[in-house]
Protein backbone atom coordinates (compact mmCIF):
# COMPACT_ATOMS: atom_id res chain seq x y z
CA UNK A 1 0.00 0.00 0.00
CA UNK A 2 1.35 3.29 -1.13
CA UNK A 3 -0.60 7.05 -1.25
CA UNK A 4 -1.72 5.90 -5.12
CA UNK A 5 -3.29 2.81 -3.82
CA UNK A 6 -4.89 4.28 -0.93
CA UNK A 7 -6.47 7.38 -2.90
CA UNK A 8 -7.69 4.61 -6.12
CA UNK A 9 -9.31 2.52 -2.88
CA UNK A 10 -10.74 5.49 -1.63
CA UNK A 11 -12.07 6.35 -4.67
CA UNK A 12 -13.29 3.05 -5.21
CA UNK A 13 -15.00 2.39 -2.16
CA UNK A 14 -16.50 5.87 -1.96
CA UNK A 15 -17.09 6.58 -5.46
CA UNK A 16 -18.31 3.36 -7.17
CA UNK A 17 -19.84 1.64 -4.26
CA UNK A 18 -21.98 4.78 -4.38
CA UNK A 19 -22.29 4.39 -7.98
CA UNK A 20 -23.73 0.41 -7.48
CA UNK A 21 -26.22 1.86 -5.10
CA UNK A 22 -27.26 4.64 -7.24
CA UNK A 23 -27.75 1.96 -10.16
CA UNK A 24 -29.81 0.03 -8.16
CA UNK A 25 -32.39 1.62 -7.06
CA UNK A 26 -34.54 4.99 -8.12
CA UNK A 27 -36.20 5.49 -11.18
CA UNK A 28 -34.56 5.32 -14.27
CA UNK A 29 -33.38 8.85 -14.97
CA UNK A 30 -30.99 8.44 -11.83
CA UNK A 31 -29.84 4.69 -12.87
CA UNK A 32 -28.81 6.10 -15.83
CA UNK A 33 -27.00 8.56 -14.49
CA UNK A 34 -25.23 6.59 -11.95
CA UNK A 35 -23.79 4.05 -14.82
CA UNK A 36 -22.36 7.56 -16.89
CA UNK A 37 -20.96 8.11 -13.73
CA UNK A 38 -18.95 5.18 -12.64
CA UNK A 39 -16.95 4.89 -15.71
CA UNK A 40 -16.31 8.51 -14.93
CA UNK A 41 -14.74 7.69 -11.38
CA UNK A 42 -13.29 4.31 -11.80
CA UNK A 43 -11.05 5.50 -15.19
CA UNK A 44 -9.11 7.78 -12.61
CA UNK A 45 -8.97 4.72 -9.92
CA UNK A 46 -7.28 2.78 -12.50
CA UNK A 47 -4.65 5.36 -13.16
CA UNK A 48 -4.25 6.17 -9.67
CA UNK A 49 -3.43 2.25 -9.20
CA UNK A 50 -0.80 2.27 -12.39
CA UNK A 51 0.94 4.97 -10.68
CA UNK A 52 0.76 3.04 -7.57
CA UNK A 53 1.87 -0.31 -8.55
CA UNK A 54 4.72 1.59 -10.99
CA UNK A 55 3.39 -0.36 -13.65
CA UNK A 56 2.74 2.28 -16.78
CA UNK A 57 1.62 -0.47 -18.82
CA UNK A 58 -1.82 -0.48 -17.08
CA UNK A 59 -2.27 3.50 -18.04
CA UNK A 60 -4.25 1.42 -21.20
CA UNK A 61 -6.57 -0.44 -19.16
CA UNK A 62 -7.97 3.51 -18.32
CA UNK A 63 -7.50 4.41 -22.03
CA UNK A 64 -9.89 1.54 -23.20
CA UNK A 65 -12.36 2.68 -20.72
CA UNK A 66 -12.06 6.46 -21.40
CA UNK A 67 -13.05 5.00 -24.96
CA UNK A 68 -15.70 2.80 -24.04
CA UNK A 69 -17.15 4.06 -21.07
CA UNK A 70 -18.63 7.15 -22.73
CA UNK A 71 -19.79 4.48 -25.64
CA UNK A 72 -21.71 2.37 -23.54
CA UNK A 73 -23.80 5.02 -21.92
CA UNK A 74 -24.58 6.35 -25.73
CA UNK A 75 -25.87 2.79 -26.12
CA UNK A 76 -27.79 3.26 -22.92
CA UNK A 77 -29.25 7.02 -24.58
CA UNK A 78 -29.81 5.77 -27.74
CA UNK A 79 -31.81 2.26 -27.08
CA UNK A 80 -34.12 4.19 -24.07
CA UNK A 81 -34.41 7.71 -26.00
CA UNK A 82 -38.53 7.19 -25.77
CA UNK A 83 -38.41 6.44 -22.04
CA UNK A 84 -36.03 9.19 -20.86
CA UNK A 85 -37.55 11.78 -23.18
CA UNK A 86 -40.69 11.40 -21.06
CA UNK A 87 -38.50 11.59 -17.72
CA UNK A 88 -35.01 13.29 -18.81
CA UNK A 89 -31.98 13.03 -16.34
CA UNK A 90 -30.61 16.09 -15.38
CA UNK A 91 -27.39 16.26 -13.06
CA UNK A 92 -25.07 18.84 -13.63
CA UNK A 93 -23.43 19.13 -10.54
CA UNK A 94 -22.36 15.04 -10.00
CA UNK A 95 -21.15 15.03 -14.07
CA UNK A 96 -18.93 18.45 -13.30
CA UNK A 97 -17.73 17.00 -10.15
CA UNK A 98 -16.75 13.59 -11.53
CA UNK A 99 -15.25 15.43 -14.67
CA UNK A 100 -13.18 18.08 -12.05
CA UNK A 101 -11.92 14.86 -9.77
CA UNK A 102 -10.68 12.93 -13.29
CA UNK A 103 -9.01 16.00 -14.29
CA UNK A 104 -7.45 16.39 -11.04
CA UNK A 105 -6.71 12.60 -10.61
CA UNK A 106 -4.86 13.43 -14.58
CA UNK A 107 -3.06 17.07 -13.72
CA UNK A 108 -1.54 15.49 -10.67
CA UNK A 109 -0.34 12.23 -12.42
CA UNK A 110 1.30 14.51 -14.81
CA UNK A 111 2.96 16.55 -12.85
CA UNK A 112 4.46 13.01 -10.76
CA UNK A 113 5.29 11.23 -14.21
CA UNK A 114 7.22 14.57 -15.66
CA UNK A 115 7.32 15.42 -19.64
CA UNK A 116 7.68 12.25 -21.93
CA UNK A 117 5.26 9.73 -23.59
CA UNK A 118 3.54 8.72 -20.74
CA UNK A 119 2.38 12.10 -19.96
CA UNK A 120 0.67 12.16 -23.36
CA UNK A 121 -1.10 9.35 -22.89
CA UNK A 122 -1.81 10.54 -19.74
CA UNK A 123 -3.46 13.75 -21.43
CA UNK A 124 -5.00 11.79 -24.19
CA UNK A 125 -6.92 9.56 -21.89
CA UNK A 126 -7.60 12.66 -19.58
CA UNK A 127 -9.23 14.34 -22.36
CA UNK A 128 -11.03 11.39 -23.88
CA UNK A 129 -12.73 10.82 -20.19
CA UNK A 130 -13.99 14.57 -19.09
CA UNK A 131 -15.10 15.02 -22.82
CA UNK A 132 -16.71 11.77 -23.13
CA UNK A 133 -18.59 11.72 -19.79
CA UNK A 134 -19.67 15.53 -20.46
CA UNK A 135 -21.40 14.38 -24.04
CA UNK A 136 -22.62 11.17 -23.08
CA UNK A 137 -24.30 13.26 -19.88
CA UNK A 138 -25.58 15.44 -22.36
CA UNK A 139 -26.87 12.61 -24.89
CA UNK A 140 -28.55 11.45 -21.62
CA UNK A 141 -30.64 14.97 -21.29
CA UNK A 142 -31.80 14.78 -24.38
CA UNK A 143 -29.15 13.89 -26.95
CA UNK A 144 -31.90 12.04 -29.37
CA UNK A 145 -34.89 14.21 -29.74
CA UNK A 146 -36.15 12.01 -32.55
CA UNK A 147 -37.15 9.72 -29.63
CA UNK A 148 -37.42 6.07 -30.80
CA UNK A 149 -37.08 5.79 -34.56
CA UNK A 150 -34.34 3.94 -36.36
CA UNK B 1 -4.70 -10.75 2.98
CA UNK B 2 -3.83 -6.88 3.88
CA UNK B 3 -4.81 -5.44 0.94
CA UNK B 4 -7.79 -3.51 1.88
CA UNK B 5 -8.44 -2.92 -2.27
CA UNK B 6 -8.65 -6.13 -2.55
CA UNK B 7 -10.77 -6.43 -0.10
CA UNK B 8 -13.08 -3.25 -1.55
CA UNK B 9 -12.94 -4.75 -4.81
CA UNK B 10 -14.40 -7.55 -4.19
CA UNK B 11 -17.34 -6.10 -1.91
CA UNK B 12 -17.73 -4.17 -4.70
CA UNK B 13 -18.55 -6.92 -7.47
CA UNK B 14 -20.26 -8.92 -4.90
CA UNK B 15 -22.72 -6.21 -4.11
CA UNK B 16 -23.28 -5.45 -8.24
CA UNK B 17 -23.79 -9.08 -8.93
CA UNK B 18 -26.38 -10.14 -6.42
CA UNK B 19 -27.94 -6.51 -7.61
CA UNK B 20 -27.68 -7.90 -11.46
CA UNK B 21 -30.13 -10.86 -10.09
CA UNK B 22 -32.71 -8.85 -8.14
CA UNK B 23 -33.66 -6.52 -10.66
CA UNK B 24 -35.70 -8.26 -12.63
CA UNK B 25 -36.49 -5.71 -15.63
CA UNK B 26 -33.86 -6.49 -18.73
CA UNK B 27 -33.65 -3.07 -19.11
CA UNK B 28 -32.31 -1.94 -15.63
CA UNK B 29 -30.54 -5.21 -15.54
CA UNK B 30 -27.98 -4.55 -18.66
CA UNK B 31 -27.90 -1.23 -16.42
CA UNK B 32 -26.88 -3.45 -13.42
CA UNK B 33 -24.69 -5.32 -15.41
CA UNK B 34 -22.34 -2.53 -17.23
CA UNK B 35 -21.75 -1.53 -13.82
CA UNK B 36 -20.89 -4.92 -12.78
CA UNK B 37 -18.68 -5.46 -15.81
CA UNK B 38 -16.75 -2.14 -14.00
CA UNK B 39 -16.32 -3.94 -10.86
CA UNK B 40 -14.94 -6.93 -12.40
CA UNK B 41 -12.67 -4.92 -14.49
CA UNK B 42 -11.40 -3.12 -11.06
CA UNK B 43 -10.89 -6.50 -8.86
CA UNK B 44 -8.92 -7.93 -12.18
CA UNK B 45 -6.49 -5.27 -12.15
CA UNK B 46 -5.99 -5.48 -8.20
CA UNK B 47 -5.92 -9.09 -8.37
CA UNK B 48 -2.73 -7.97 -10.88
CA UNK B 49 -4.65 -9.39 -13.90
CA UNK B 50 -4.59 -6.66 -16.67
CA UNK B 51 -5.06 -8.39 -19.66
CA UNK B 52 -8.38 -10.20 -18.19
CA UNK B 53 -9.62 -6.64 -16.58
CA UNK B 54 -8.96 -5.24 -20.18
CA UNK B 55 -11.13 -8.26 -21.64
CA UNK B 56 -13.55 -7.72 -19.36
CA UNK B 57 -13.35 -3.50 -20.16
CA UNK B 58 -14.53 -3.99 -23.65
CA UNK B 59 -17.03 -7.11 -23.12
CA UNK B 60 -18.84 -4.87 -20.45
CA UNK B 61 -18.91 -1.54 -20.83
CA UNK B 62 -20.38 -1.40 -24.23
CA UNK B 63 -20.73 -4.79 -25.78
CA UNK B 64 -22.95 -7.29 -23.14
CA UNK B 65 -25.34 -3.86 -22.83
CA UNK B 66 -25.59 -3.30 -26.40
CA UNK B 67 -26.77 -6.51 -27.20
CA UNK B 68 -29.29 -6.85 -24.32
CA UNK B 69 -30.89 -3.83 -25.22
CA UNK B 70 -31.53 -4.60 -29.04
CA UNK B 71 -32.99 -7.98 -27.77
CA UNK B 72 -35.40 -6.23 -25.53
CA UNK B 73 -36.25 -3.68 -28.24
CA UNK B 74 -36.70 -6.50 -30.35
CA UNK B 75 -39.28 -8.16 -27.96
CA UNK B 76 -40.87 -5.73 -27.25
CA UNK B 77 -41.74 -4.21 -30.37
CA UNK B 78 -43.01 -7.52 -31.14
CA UNK B 79 -45.34 -7.68 -27.70
CA UNK B 80 -46.38 -4.53 -28.86
CA UNK B 81 -47.74 -5.58 -32.56
CA UNK B 82 -49.25 -8.62 -31.38
CA UNK B 83 -51.54 -6.24 -28.39
CA UNK B 84 -52.60 -3.82 -31.33
CA UNK B 85 -53.29 -6.66 -33.90
CA UNK B 86 -55.14 -9.12 -31.50
CA UNK B 87 -58.28 -6.83 -31.60
CA UNK B 88 -58.71 -6.66 -34.97
CA UNK C 1 -9.83 -13.74 5.60
CA UNK C 2 -7.95 -15.86 3.27
CA UNK C 3 -10.93 -17.38 2.08
CA UNK C 4 -12.90 -14.08 1.16
CA UNK C 5 -12.22 -14.53 -2.43
CA UNK C 6 -13.40 -18.03 -2.69
CA UNK C 7 -16.33 -17.09 -0.46
CA UNK C 8 -17.14 -14.34 -2.80
CA UNK C 9 -16.74 -16.30 -5.93
CA UNK C 10 -19.79 -19.55 -4.84
CA UNK C 11 -21.50 -16.06 -3.54
CA UNK C 12 -21.70 -15.03 -7.06
CA UNK C 13 -22.42 -18.36 -8.79
CA UNK C 14 -25.31 -19.27 -6.39
CA UNK C 15 -26.65 -15.93 -6.66
CA UNK C 16 -26.50 -16.39 -10.14
CA UNK C 17 -27.89 -19.75 -10.46
CA UNK C 18 -30.83 -18.75 -8.26
CA UNK C 19 -31.38 -15.94 -10.34
CA UNK C 20 -31.62 -18.21 -12.94
CA UNK C 21 -34.05 -20.88 -11.76
CA UNK C 22 -36.87 -17.92 -10.49
CA UNK C 23 -36.40 -15.92 -13.45
CA UNK C 24 -39.80 -14.93 -15.22
CA UNK C 25 -37.96 -13.30 -18.43
CA UNK C 26 -35.56 -15.34 -20.51
CA UNK C 27 -33.45 -12.00 -21.54
CA UNK C 28 -33.20 -11.69 -17.60
CA UNK C 29 -31.93 -15.59 -17.19
CA UNK C 30 -29.55 -14.78 -20.04
CA UNK C 31 -27.93 -12.18 -17.73
CA UNK C 32 -28.18 -13.93 -14.56
CA UNK C 33 -26.12 -16.68 -16.74
CA UNK C 34 -23.20 -14.02 -17.67
CA UNK C 35 -23.48 -13.67 -13.33
CA UNK C 36 -22.39 -16.93 -12.93
CA UNK C 37 -19.90 -16.83 -15.54
CA UNK C 38 -18.10 -13.80 -13.38
CA UNK C 39 -18.42 -16.09 -10.65
CA UNK C 40 -15.42 -18.95 -12.29
CA UNK C 41 -13.16 -15.72 -13.50
CA UNK C 42 -13.22 -14.60 -9.64
CA UNK C 43 -12.29 -18.22 -8.82
CA UNK C 44 -9.29 -18.37 -11.16
CA UNK C 45 -7.90 -15.51 -10.62
CA UNK C 46 -7.76 -15.96 -6.81
CA UNK C 47 -6.17 -19.45 -7.31
CA UNK C 48 -3.51 -17.38 -9.34
CA UNK C 49 -2.92 -14.31 -6.65
CA UNK C 50 0.34 -14.23 -5.06
CA UNK C 51 0.80 -11.37 -2.40
CA UNK C 52 3.13 -8.34 -3.11
CA UNK C 53 3.11 -9.56 -6.64
CA UNK C 54 2.54 -8.15 -10.28
CA UNK C 55 1.34 -8.98 -13.64
CA UNK C 56 4.22 -11.16 -15.41
CA UNK C 57 4.33 -8.61 -18.39
CA UNK C 58 7.58 -7.69 -18.48
CA UNK C 59 6.94 -4.59 -21.35
CA UNK C 60 7.71 -2.03 -18.89
CA UNK C 61 9.15 -4.45 -15.79
CA UNK C 62 13.48 -6.07 -15.57
CA UNK C 63 12.37 -10.17 -15.70
CA UNK C 64 13.20 -11.57 -12.36
CA UNK C 65 12.85 -7.92 -10.53
CA UNK C 66 9.78 -8.08 -9.07
CA UNK C 67 7.94 -11.49 -7.96
CA UNK C 68 4.80 -12.18 -10.33
CA UNK C 69 1.85 -13.58 -10.61
CA UNK C 70 0.51 -16.63 -12.35
CA UNK C 71 -0.50 -16.25 -15.77
CA UNK C 72 -2.01 -19.83 -16.67
CA UNK C 73 -5.17 -19.04 -14.87
CA UNK C 74 -5.10 -15.17 -16.21
CA UNK C 75 -4.85 -16.66 -19.79
CA UNK C 76 -8.36 -19.20 -19.49
CA UNK C 77 -9.86 -16.45 -17.71
CA UNK C 78 -9.10 -13.51 -20.63
CA UNK C 79 -10.35 -16.18 -23.75
CA UNK C 80 -13.39 -16.97 -21.38
CA UNK C 81 -14.66 -13.51 -20.96
CA UNK C 82 -14.71 -12.89 -24.50
CA UNK C 83 -16.16 -15.93 -26.00
CA UNK C 84 -18.60 -16.11 -22.85
CA UNK C 85 -20.13 -13.13 -24.57
CA UNK C 86 -20.56 -14.79 -28.34
CA UNK C 87 -22.13 -17.06 -26.01
CA UNK C 88 -24.29 -15.06 -24.38
CA UNK C 89 -25.33 -13.93 -28.29
CA UNK C 90 -26.13 -16.80 -29.16
CA UNK C 91 -28.73 -17.31 -26.14
CA UNK C 92 -30.23 -13.81 -26.97
CA UNK C 93 -30.20 -14.68 -30.20
CA UNK C 94 -32.51 -18.05 -29.15
CA UNK C 95 -34.45 -15.92 -27.26
CA UNK C 96 -35.42 -13.92 -29.81
CA UNK C 97 -36.54 -16.76 -32.01
CA UNK C 98 -38.70 -17.82 -28.55
CA UNK C 99 -40.79 -14.58 -28.83
CA UNK C 100 -40.94 -14.75 -32.72
CA UNK C 101 -42.79 -18.38 -31.96
CA UNK C 102 -44.37 -17.98 -29.15
CA UNK C 103 -45.17 -14.72 -28.53
CA UNK C 104 -43.52 -14.71 -24.47
CA UNK C 105 -40.58 -14.81 -23.08
CA UNK C 106 -41.55 -16.11 -19.79
CA UNK C 107 -40.37 -19.15 -18.83
CA UNK C 108 -43.68 -20.29 -17.33
CA UNK C 109 -46.19 -19.41 -20.01
CA UNK C 110 -43.75 -21.61 -22.23
CA UNK C 111 -44.11 -24.40 -20.34
CA UNK C 112 -47.93 -24.37 -20.13
CA UNK C 113 -47.95 -23.89 -23.97
CA UNK C 114 -46.24 -27.17 -24.07
CA UNK C 115 -48.29 -29.02 -21.88
CA UNK D 1 -44.75 -28.85 -11.04
CA UNK D 2 -46.00 -25.54 -10.17
CA UNK D 3 -43.74 -22.64 -8.77
CA UNK D 4 -43.60 -23.52 -4.96
CA UNK D 5 -42.05 -26.55 -5.68
CA UNK D 6 -39.77 -26.00 -8.00
CA UNK D 7 -38.51 -23.03 -5.82
CA UNK D 8 -38.11 -25.32 -2.81
CA UNK D 9 -36.52 -27.82 -4.78
CA UNK D 10 -34.13 -25.31 -6.23
CA UNK D 11 -33.32 -24.15 -2.83
CA UNK D 12 -32.56 -27.27 -1.38
CA UNK D 13 -30.24 -28.22 -4.21
CA UNK D 14 -28.79 -24.94 -3.31
CA UNK D 15 -28.00 -25.59 0.00
CA UNK D 16 -26.29 -28.78 -0.67
CA UNK D 17 -24.45 -26.94 -3.41
CA UNK D 18 -23.56 -24.29 -0.75
CA UNK D 19 -22.49 -26.33 1.62
CA UNK D 20 -19.85 -28.56 -0.44
CA UNK D 21 -18.29 -25.39 -2.25
CA UNK D 22 -17.68 -23.51 1.08
CA UNK D 23 -16.28 -26.71 2.18
CA UNK D 24 -13.85 -26.38 -0.59
CA UNK D 25 -12.97 -23.38 -0.11
CA UNK D 26 -12.12 -23.96 3.33
CA UNK D 27 -9.23 -26.43 1.89
CA UNK D 28 -8.10 -25.06 -0.80
CA UNK D 29 -4.72 -23.25 -0.65
CA UNK D 30 -5.04 -19.86 0.88
CA UNK D 31 -5.16 -16.80 -0.88
CA UNK D 32 -2.21 -15.27 -2.11
CA UNK D 33 0.01 -17.82 -1.52
CA UNK D 34 3.68 -18.33 -2.41
CA UNK D 35 3.68 -21.79 -4.27
CA UNK D 36 2.71 -21.13 -8.23
CA UNK D 37 4.64 -24.48 -9.52
CA UNK D 38 2.98 -24.37 -12.96
CA UNK D 39 2.90 -20.52 -13.52
CA UNK D 40 6.69 -20.16 -12.50
CA UNK D 41 7.33 -22.80 -15.19
CA UNK D 42 5.09 -21.20 -17.69
CA UNK D 43 7.00 -17.71 -16.87
CA UNK D 44 10.09 -19.34 -17.42
CA UNK D 45 8.94 -20.30 -20.81
CA UNK D 46 8.00 -17.32 -22.20
CA UNK D 47 11.21 -15.90 -21.40
CA UNK D 48 13.34 -17.95 -22.73
CA UNK D 49 10.81 -17.58 -25.86
CA UNK D 50 11.09 -13.75 -25.71
CA UNK D 51 8.07 -12.63 -25.45
CA UNK D 52 7.25 -10.11 -23.37
CA UNK D 53 3.67 -10.52 -22.03
CA UNK D 54 3.48 -13.54 -20.62
CA UNK D 55 -0.32 -13.90 -20.75
CA UNK D 56 -0.01 -13.91 -24.82
CA UNK D 57 2.67 -16.69 -24.75
CA UNK D 58 0.75 -18.87 -22.53
CA UNK D 59 -2.85 -18.35 -25.14
CA UNK D 60 -0.67 -18.40 -28.53
CA UNK D 61 2.42 -20.69 -27.73
CA UNK D 62 2.02 -23.01 -24.48
CA UNK D 63 -1.55 -23.86 -24.90
CA UNK D 64 -2.11 -22.34 -28.47
CA UNK D 65 -4.30 -25.70 -28.99
CA UNK D 66 -6.90 -24.48 -25.90
CA UNK D 67 -6.87 -21.37 -27.94
CA UNK D 68 -7.77 -23.45 -31.02
CA UNK D 69 -10.64 -24.50 -28.86
CA UNK D 70 -12.02 -21.69 -27.59
CA UNK D 71 -11.59 -19.45 -31.19
CA UNK D 72 -13.98 -22.98 -32.85
CA UNK D 73 -16.45 -22.27 -29.58
CA UNK D 74 -16.47 -18.62 -30.87
CA UNK D 75 -17.12 -19.22 -34.53
CA UNK D 76 -19.88 -21.72 -33.70
CA UNK D 77 -21.91 -19.17 -31.74
CA UNK D 78 -21.19 -16.84 -34.32
CA UNK D 79 -22.43 -19.29 -36.79
CA UNK D 80 -25.25 -20.05 -34.62
CA UNK D 81 -26.32 -16.26 -34.51
CA UNK D 82 -26.07 -15.82 -38.47
CA UNK D 83 -28.79 -19.08 -38.76
CA UNK D 84 -30.88 -18.23 -35.74
CA UNK D 85 -31.17 -14.58 -36.98
CA UNK D 86 -31.90 -14.59 -40.62
CA UNK D 87 -34.38 -13.14 -42.14
CA UNK D 88 -37.28 -15.80 -43.23
CA UNK D 89 -39.86 -15.91 -45.41
CA UNK D 90 -43.27 -13.65 -43.22
CA UNK D 91 -40.86 -10.91 -42.68
CA UNK D 92 -39.67 -7.93 -44.50
CA UNK D 93 -37.29 -5.13 -44.28
CA UNK D 94 -38.46 -1.27 -43.40
CA UNK D 95 -35.84 1.10 -44.10
CA UNK D 96 -34.34 2.82 -41.00
CA UNK D 97 -35.31 6.47 -40.59
CA UNK D 98 -32.71 9.19 -40.26
CA UNK D 99 -32.04 9.65 -36.51
CA UNK D 100 -32.20 13.18 -34.98
CA UNK D 101 -29.04 13.21 -32.80
CA UNK D 102 -28.44 16.54 -30.85
CA UNK D 103 -24.67 18.34 -32.79
CA UNK D 104 -22.24 17.93 -29.60
CA UNK D 105 -22.79 14.12 -29.36
CA UNK D 106 -22.75 13.62 -33.18
CA UNK D 107 -19.72 15.47 -33.22
CA UNK D 108 -17.83 13.30 -30.44
CA UNK D 109 -19.19 10.14 -32.34
CA UNK D 110 -17.60 10.83 -35.34
CA UNK D 111 -14.55 12.70 -34.08
CA UNK D 112 -14.09 9.62 -31.14
CA UNK D 113 -14.42 6.79 -33.79
CA UNK D 114 -11.34 6.82 -35.48
CA UNK D 115 -9.35 6.77 -32.55
CA UNK D 116 -10.72 4.31 -30.67
CA UNK D 117 -10.44 1.99 -34.07
CA UNK D 118 -6.53 3.00 -33.94
CA UNK D 119 -7.13 2.14 -29.87
CA UNK D 120 -8.13 -1.71 -30.66
CA UNK D 121 -5.34 -2.15 -33.39
CA UNK D 122 -2.79 -0.94 -30.63
CA UNK D 123 -4.30 -3.47 -28.19
CA UNK D 124 -3.84 -6.24 -30.79
CA UNK D 125 -0.41 -5.04 -32.31
CA UNK D 126 1.36 -4.86 -28.82
CA UNK D 127 -0.45 -7.63 -27.51
CA UNK D 128 2.65 -9.96 -26.84
CA UNK D 129 4.35 -6.71 -25.15
CA UNK D 130 2.21 -4.94 -22.89
CA UNK D 131 -1.65 -6.05 -21.85
CA UNK D 132 -4.17 -6.62 -24.33
CA UNK D 133 -3.95 -8.95 -27.16
CA UNK D 134 -5.68 -10.11 -30.08
CA UNK D 135 -9.31 -10.75 -28.08
CA UNK D 136 -9.41 -7.47 -26.42
CA UNK D 137 -8.33 -5.01 -29.35
CA UNK D 138 -10.85 -7.15 -31.48
CA UNK D 139 -13.96 -6.19 -29.29
CA UNK D 140 -12.52 -2.57 -28.95
CA UNK D 141 -12.36 -2.13 -32.71
CA UNK D 142 -15.51 -3.78 -33.45
CA UNK D 143 -17.18 -2.11 -30.75
CA UNK D 144 -15.96 1.32 -32.06
CA UNK D 145 -17.59 0.76 -35.77
CA UNK D 146 -20.97 1.04 -33.95
CA UNK D 147 -20.21 4.66 -32.80
CA UNK D 148 -21.58 5.90 -36.42
CA UNK D 149 -25.01 4.12 -35.30
CA UNK D 150 -25.13 5.68 -31.98
CA UNK D 151 -23.81 8.97 -33.01
CA UNK D 152 -25.48 9.41 -36.90
CA UNK D 153 -27.83 6.05 -37.97
CA UNK D 154 -28.23 2.90 -39.24
CA UNK D 155 -27.86 3.69 -43.18
CA UNK D 156 -24.73 5.57 -42.50
CA UNK D 157 -23.41 2.32 -40.92
CA UNK D 158 -24.57 -0.03 -43.41
CA UNK D 159 -22.85 2.00 -45.70
CA UNK D 160 -19.09 1.61 -44.56
CA UNK D 161 -19.85 -2.20 -43.39
CA UNK D 162 -20.67 -4.44 -45.96
CA UNK D 163 -21.35 -7.52 -43.27
CA UNK D 164 -20.13 -10.03 -46.32
CA UNK D 165 -16.31 -8.93 -46.25
CA UNK D 166 -16.56 -9.62 -42.18
CA UNK D 167 -17.97 -12.98 -42.59
CA UNK D 168 -15.46 -13.46 -45.43
CA UNK D 169 -12.71 -12.40 -43.02
CA UNK D 170 -13.85 -14.23 -39.90
CA UNK D 171 -13.52 -17.53 -42.18
CA UNK D 172 -10.43 -16.42 -43.61
CA UNK D 173 -8.45 -15.52 -39.92
CA UNK D 174 -10.09 -18.71 -38.52
CA UNK D 175 -8.05 -20.80 -41.11
CA UNK D 176 -5.16 -18.66 -41.13
CA UNK D 177 -4.71 -20.11 -37.42
CA UNK D 178 -5.62 -23.51 -38.82
CA UNK D 179 -2.83 -22.98 -41.14
CA UNK D 180 -0.24 -21.69 -38.80
CA UNK D 181 -0.74 -24.73 -36.93
CA UNK D 182 -0.09 -27.08 -39.84
CA UNK D 183 2.40 -25.16 -40.84
CA UNK D 184 4.46 -26.14 -37.82
CA UNK D 185 3.23 -29.93 -39.02
CA UNK D 186 4.68 -29.40 -42.70
CA UNK D 187 7.99 -28.00 -40.92
CA UNK D 188 8.46 -31.22 -39.36
CA UNK D 189 7.93 -30.45 -35.51
CA UNK D 190 3.91 -30.21 -34.07
CA UNK D 191 0.66 -29.10 -34.98
CA UNK D 192 0.88 -25.36 -33.56
CA UNK D 193 4.47 -25.92 -32.07
CA UNK D 194 6.45 -22.51 -31.88
CA UNK D 195 9.66 -23.43 -34.05
CA UNK D 196 8.65 -21.73 -37.66
CA UNK D 197 10.33 -18.58 -37.41
CA UNK D 198 13.03 -17.09 -35.31
CA UNK D 199 12.64 -15.30 -31.43
CA UNK D 200 13.48 -12.02 -32.07
CA UNK D 201 14.37 -9.77 -29.85
CA UNK D 202 13.33 -9.46 -26.72
CA UNK D 203 9.93 -6.63 -26.42
CA UNK D 204 9.62 -5.54 -29.57
CA UNK D 205 6.33 -6.24 -31.95
CA UNK D 206 8.33 -8.96 -33.69
CA UNK D 207 9.67 -10.80 -31.05
CA UNK D 208 8.37 -14.50 -29.77
CA UNK D 209 8.42 -16.45 -32.99
CA UNK D 210 4.86 -17.08 -34.25
CA UNK D 211 2.54 -15.44 -31.20
CA UNK D 212 2.59 -12.07 -33.05
CA UNK D 213 0.85 -13.88 -36.40
CA UNK D 214 -1.34 -16.01 -34.24
CA UNK D 215 -2.51 -13.05 -31.88
CA UNK D 216 -3.11 -10.70 -35.11
CA UNK D 217 -5.53 -14.14 -36.57
CA UNK D 218 -7.20 -13.99 -33.79
CA UNK D 219 -7.80 -9.83 -33.41
CA UNK D 220 -9.30 -10.25 -36.73
CA UNK D 221 -11.64 -12.82 -36.48
CA UNK D 222 -12.95 -11.62 -33.25
CA UNK D 223 -13.70 -8.17 -34.83
CA UNK D 224 -14.91 -10.07 -37.79
CA UNK D 225 -17.19 -12.23 -35.33
CA UNK D 226 -18.62 -8.99 -32.91
CA UNK D 227 -18.91 -7.07 -36.31
CA UNK D 228 -21.24 -9.74 -37.86
CA UNK D 229 -23.00 -10.41 -34.87
CA UNK D 230 -23.81 -7.19 -33.96
CA UNK D 231 -25.25 -6.72 -37.84
CA UNK D 232 -27.68 -9.52 -36.97
CA UNK D 233 -28.57 -8.05 -33.97
CA UNK D 234 -29.65 -4.56 -35.42
CA UNK D 235 -30.56 -5.88 -38.50
CA UNK D 236 -33.19 -7.98 -36.33
CA UNK D 237 -34.15 -4.79 -33.80
CA UNK D 238 -34.19 -1.98 -36.32
CA UNK D 239 -34.79 -3.00 -40.27
CA UNK D 240 -36.79 -6.49 -39.71
CA UNK D 241 -40.28 -6.05 -39.20
CA UNK D 242 -43.00 -9.18 -39.37
CA UNK D 243 -45.58 -9.36 -42.15
CA UNK D 244 -48.37 -7.34 -41.26
CA UNK D 245 -52.03 -8.13 -42.52
CA UNK D 246 -51.51 -10.83 -43.74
Amino acid sequence: MNGWTTAATLTFAGGVGATVWGVATGPLRRRVVAQNLSSALACPGLLLLAQGYGRPAYVDLALVLALLGPVGTLVFARLLAEELAADPPASPWATWCAAGFAAVVVLVLCAATGPGRAMVKLLVTGALLTGGNLVASRALAGGFPGGRRG
Amino acid sequence: MDDPAVVVALLLVAAAATTAVAVRDPVRQALVLAVLGLALAVLFTVLQAPDVALSQLAVGSALTPLLLLLSVRKVRRRQKQETKGEPE
Amino acid sequence: MSVLPYLVAVWIFLVGAHGLATSRNLIHAVGCLAVCQSGTYVLLLAVGYREGATAPVYADLEPGSRPVVDPVVQALALTDVVVGATVTALLLALVMQIAKRHGTVDPDELSELRG
Amino acid sequence: MNRRVRLLMVLAGGAGLAALLVAACLDMPGFGGDRHPYGDRAVHESLARRTANTIASVNFDQRAFDTLGEMTILFGAVLGTVVLLRQTRDERRAAPRPEDVAPPVRRYALAVLPVAVLTGLYVIAHGQLSPGGGFQGGVVAATALHLLYLGADYRALERIRPVGLYEVGDALAASAYLVLGLAGVLAGTAFLANTLLPYGTFNTLTSGGTVPLLNAAIGMEVACAVVVLLARFLDQAVEIEEESGT
